[in-house]
C-alpha cells in the first residue's frame, strides 16, 4: 500500500538526516498543490488491472501499477461493468468502452469510447457509439483496435450482433455492421480480422480505408460443441492467435490467407496430467521474445474451464512442449506476461485484493500489490514494440 | 444430440419462452422473437405477492449455491435479495432471454432445462454470489453462456441485480 | 444470508413431505416468473439501511429489510454518495435525493428527487432539482419532507448555502432560497423549520401554502465553539429536537415559538462515567412511546465524535436520567429504535456488512443481518403514526 | 483566540489560498473567493511532474493513517493513489476550497494548518483509508469539517478521489 517506501525513500534519504539539524529553527513552508503527471509512454513493467467492481458495477475502473517499484500510479474509471482498455502499439494513448444510464441504473443509455493519454491519465476525447455493445465478465475481444491504431471495432450484442468502427483518428463513428451468429475480434493484419462464430467456425472480415467492414468467407466448423475452444486466445504473430479448448486442446490459427486456417494442433496435457486443466478469466498469456506460452492450470473437469488455476505451466510454443511449471502462492484467474526481455509474471484472483508479480523467468514472487478491490479480472501489461 | 440440440428443443418445447433458435444457433437471420414473461395473477390477500417458492418435488435450500437448480449459475441468488428461484426482487424487471443449463434434480433424477433469467434495473445485489459453469458455454455461444448480462432484454436497460433459476421443463 | 430459512420452511414444511411420494411419479412443472410485491405500507420491523458504498460511491443503495425475519426485502439503487430516504408518515412512499453525471464520473451533473413506493420499491415519478445538494457522509438532516409530506426541503452546499423546495404532490420544483451560514432542515410543523448556523446560532424558516421559505428569527449563539452541537439530533415531539454536544451534553430546543429555545438542559455523563463520550455517525435514537433516548457510547475524549460505541446507553428524557446500559455483542457507528411499542435496536457499524437487531427493552441481540456491503451509514425505521 | 479564529487567521495569512471568511464564518455574505491552485513549473526530464515529497523537516511515512499531518484527514490518502500529500494523482483535480485541520509536527513541536484538498474526477481509490477527527467540526461550520465533499469547488465535478494534507503555514 506504500508508493512512498520505495519513492520517498530515497528521496528523503538525503532530506531527512539534515531535517534533524534544521528543525529547530526552519518552518515548514506552505506548500502548493499540483497534480503528477507520468511518463508519456508506459514502461515494460507498468500493468494496468480491470476492476469490474462486480458488487458494486456502477463503478467499474482500472488500476496503473508500476510492478517494478510497486507503486499505484493512477486510475481511470469507466462505465458499468467496466471492460478492458485498448492500449495504442505505442503505450502512450488507451481508449476504453462504456455505458452511462442517465440515472445512474436507468433511464437513457449512452455508449461511448473515451480516448485517454497516458501522461495525464485525463481524457483526450470520446465518440458516442451505438448504445449496445456487449457486457459480460471482461473479456479483452470485445473492443479491439486495428493493428495501426486508426479504427477501433466494437462487438455489440443486442442480442443481434453487430460490430461498430470509430474512427479514431478523426474522432468520429463510422458505423455498424450486422455480423450474425459470431462474436468477438481478433486482428490479424491492420484491415482485417476475424470472429468466432458460435457453430465452431471462424468469420473472416475485412476493413476498408474508410472504416467498412465486410464480410469475407468462413471457415468450417473448427471447434466440436463438446470441446469449444475458449474465447480468450493469445496472439502469437501478427496473423496467428493460439486458441485453447475446454479440454486444454491447442489450435493455432492462422488469419492470414482468405480463410482462417488451422495451422497447428498439440495439447497442453499428456497421459501423466490428464486430470488438469486449463481455467479462469484470463487462462493464457504468451511471451514473443522467448516464444513461450504460459497457462493457468488446475486439477477439474471439462466443467471447470472457470476455476483458478493453481499452477502455470510455461510451454515452447513452436515445439508444443511443456518446460517449465511454476507453484503459485495462491490460487489465480488471470494471468498476463510483460513483453519485454526481462519478463514479469502477473496474476490475480477474482475476489482477492492483489496483483501478484512474479519472475516470469524462475517463477519467483517477487511482490504483491494490495488494496486494489475484490473484482480484479483481467490484466494489461504495457505494449513493447518487438 | 448434442447438448446444444437438447436445449434447443427443450425449449422449442417450452410454452413459457419462446428463444428463437436462429441468431443464436444459426448464423442466417438476425432476428429475434423475444417473448414477455408472462405475469402470474395476484394470488394473496392485500396485493402483496410473496416469493414464488420451489416446488414440492425439489429438496435443498434455495438460498444455498449448492442448491441443485444452480448448476450453470453465475451472479447473485435473487433468493438472497427479495426474490427467489423464479420471481425477481421488488422492482426489479426478469429479463426475458437468457441462458439456459440443464440440471439434474436429485430428488427425481431427471435433468430439468433452468433458464437463468436475470432481475434488472437495480443495480448488483450483492448477497450470495455463486459461479456455477455447468455446461457454460463460451460467450459466441451465447445461449448456454453465464458471463453474458442479459438485462439487455428489459426495458429497463442493462443494470444488473441478481438471478433466478426457472425451471423451462424435463431435458429429455 | 437466507430468506428462504424462515419463509420457506413453513411454506415448504407441507409441500415437501408429500414430494417424496410425487416424485416418482410426477415431473416438475414449468414455470412463470413474477416480480415480488410488497405490502403498501412498512410493517412495524421493517428497516431501510443506507449503504453509502464509500469505495465504490457511484452504487449506493439501500436496503430494505425485515428484522423480525431477517428477510431481505429489496434494495433502492442511488446516486452518488447516495444519501438518506424520505419516508412519508404512513410508510408507503419515499423519495430521495440522488446526484449523477453523464458520464459516471464526468460530464454533466444532474440532481434529481426521485419518488417510490413500497409496494413495488418501483419509482412513481421524479423531479429534476438545482444541482448542487449537500453531498457528505449521509446525515439525516441533508433533506427532509416538511411534516404533511406535501414538501420537500433540500439542502445545498456550493459552498453557497440554500434550500430547494420541491412541491411533492405536484411534481415540480418550487425554487431555491439562500440561507447563508446555515444548514440542514430540521421541521417543527408542517410549514416551519429550523437550520443549524456555523456561528452555533439557529436561524427559523416558515414555508408559505405555495411553498416559499422565509428566514424568519435567529437565536443568539446557542452552544460553544469549543463544544459544538452534533447535527445529528433526534426530535422528541413535533415542535422539539434534542442536541448532544462533543462532551456528550443535552439541550432540547422547542421550535414551536417565532424563535427557537432551550428548553432543557443535562448531561449523558456524570462524575463516574466522565470520560465516556457519545460518538458515530448517527450516535443517538429517540422512542416516543417509552420517552427513551438510546446513545452509543465508549471511552474517549472530545476527537472522539466519530469513534463507534460500545455501549447503548438509556435515558429517560423527561428524568434526565439513565435507566440501563447495554453493551453491544460489537462496536456500532450507527443505532436506531423501531417506533412502535415491542421496540427493537438496530445497530450497524461502519465497514461491517451486517444490521445487528436488539431487543430495545431487555438489550439481547435477536439477530445479525449479513452481506449488506461495508459501507452501512444510517439506518431508517418504519414510521408508526403515534 | 478559539479554534475557528485561529484557522481563520491561517488562513486569511496564507498567500496560497484565499478562502472568505465570509460564507462560512459569517452569516452576511454568500459570495466566495475561489482562488485557482497554482501549478509548480515543470521541473522534472521527460514532462514527468511526479509526486511532490515531503519536506525535510517531517518523519514518518505518508502512506500510514498515523502520519502527523492526517490529525483531521477523512477518506483515502493520495499518496497511496498515485499522489502525494500535496499532489493530486494522474487525471484528478485539486479542490480549490476544502476543510482545514490544525495538527502538530513531532519533529518541531510546532501546530500547522493543514489544508486537506480533495483529488477530483475519479472515483474513490479506495486505498489506505483513513478518519481522524482531531478539531473536526459539524458540517455546518464547514470548513471544519471532513464529512463534507469537498470536490464541490472543481471543474470537474464533485466525484472524490483521495485526500491531500497540505502545509499552508504555521498556526500560532
Amino acid at each position: 500500500m506504500n508508493i512512498w517506501r520505495i519513492a520517498a525513500s530515497a528521496a528523503l534519504a538525503a532530506a531527512i538526516v539534515p531535517a534533524a539539524a534544521l528543525a529547530q529553527t526552519e518552518e515548514l513552508k506552505s506548500e502548493e498543490m499540483y497534480q503528477v503527471e507520468l511518463a508519456d509512454q508506459m514502461r515494460p513493467h507498468w500493468v494496468w488491472v480491470n476492476d469490474v467492481s462486480f458488487t458494486r458495477p456502477l463503478d467499474g475502473r482500472a488500476y496503473l501499477l508500476d510492478a517494478d517499484s510497486g507503486q499505484f500510479l493512477g486510475m481511470v474509471s469507466g462505465g458499468y461493468a467496466q471492460g478492458p482498455l485498448q492500449i495504442t502499439r505505442d503505450g502512450k494513448r488507451f481508449s476504453m468502452v462504456s455505458t452511462y444510464y442517465s440515472r445512474g441504473t436507468r433511464g437513457e443509455r449512452t455508449d461511448v469510447a473515451t480516448f485517454y493519454d497516458i501522461k495525464t491519465l485525463d481524457q483526450t476525447g470520446e465518440v458516442v457509439i451505438p448504445p449496445k455493445h456487449f457486457i459480460s465478465l471482461p473479456i479483452l475481444s470485445t473492443a479491439r483496435l486495428s493493428d495501426d491504431d486508426r479504427f477501433l471495432l466494437v462487438y455489440n450484442f443486442t442480442p443481434e450482433q453487430s460490430v461498430s468502427v470509430v474512427d479514431v483518428a478523426a474522432g468520429k463513428l463510422i458505423g455498424e455492421t450486422a455480423t450474425p451468429g459470431c462474436a468477438l475480434v481478433y486482428p490479424v493484419a491492420p484491415r482485417r480480422f476475424f470472429m468466432q462464430c458460435s457453430d465452431s467456425a471462424l468469420q473472416a472480415v475485412s476493413i476498408s480505408e474508410a472504416g467498412a467492414l465486410s464480410l469475407d468467407a468462413t471457415t468450417t466448423k473448427l471447434f466440436s460443441d463438446d470441446d469449444p475452444a475458449n474465447e480468450k486466445p493469445v496472439r502469437i504473430t501478427p496473423a496467428e492467435w493460439l486458441f485453447i479448448t475446454r479440454d486444454s486442446e491447442v489450435r493455432i490459427v492462422d488469419g492470414s490467407g482468405a480463410v482462417p486456417k488451422v495451422k497447428a494442433k498439440w495439447s497442453l496435457l499428456d497421459k501423466d496430467t490428464a486430470e488438469w486443466r486449463i481455467g479462469g478469466l484470463q487462462p493464457s498469456a504468451y511471451h514473443a521474445r522467448s516464444g513461450r506460452l504460459y497457462t493457468l492450470m488446475h486439477v477439474g473437469d471439462r466443467d471447470t474451464h472457470k476455476d483458478p488455476g493453481t499452477e502455470v505451466w510455461v510451454y515452447d510454443v513452436a515445439a508444443g512442449k511443456r518446460v517449465q511449471r511454476i507453484k503459485l502462492d495462491g490460487p489465480a484467474t488471470a494471468l498476463a506476461v510483460s513483453e519485454d526481455a526481462e519478463p514479469l509474471l502477473y496474476t490475480v484472483m477474482f475476489g482477492v485484493d492483489e496483483l501478484a508479480v512474479y519472475d516470469a523467468r524462475d517463477g519467483t514472487k517477487r511482490r504483491g500489490i494490495t488494496g486494489l478491490g475484490n473484482s480484479l479480472s483481467v490484466i494489461q501489461p504495457a505494449p513493447v514494440a518487438p | 444430440m448434442n447438448r446444444l440440440d437438447r436445449i434447443t428443443e427443450a425449449l422449442a418445447r417450452s410454452a413459457a419462452r419462446r428463444l428463437s433458435r436462429r441468431s443464436f444457433f444459426g448464423r442466417l437471420g438476425a432476428a429475434m422473437t423475444v417473448a414477455t414473461v408472462p405475469l402470474l395473477p395476484v394470488s394473496r390477500a392485500a396485493a402483496e405477492r410473496g416469493p414464488q417458492p420451489p416446488q414440492p418435488q425439489e429438496k435443498g435450500d434455495p438460498a444455498n449455491c449448492d442448491y441443485w437448480r444452480y448448476c450453470a449459475i453465475d451472479g447473485f441468488l435473487c433468493s438472497c435479495c427479495g426474490g427467489s428461484m423464479s420471481s425477481c426482487p421488488p422492482g426489479t424487471e426478469p429479463s426475458p432471454i437468457t441462458w439456459v443449463g440443464t440440471c439434474r434434480n436429485p430428488v427425481d433424477n431427471k435433468d430439468y432445462v433452468i433458464s437463468y433469467n436475470d432481475c434488472c434495473g437495480k443495480s448488483a445485489c450483492g448477497r450470495c454470489e455463486c459461479n456455477r459453469n455447468e455446461r457454460d458455454t463460451p460467450v459466441y455461444q451465447p445461449a448456454g453462456s453465464n458471463d453474458i448480462n442479459w438485462c439487455l432484454g428489459t426495458q429497463s436497460g442493462v443494470v444488473y441485480n441478481c438471478s433466478t433459476a426457472v425451471v423451462l421443463g424435463a431435458a429429455s
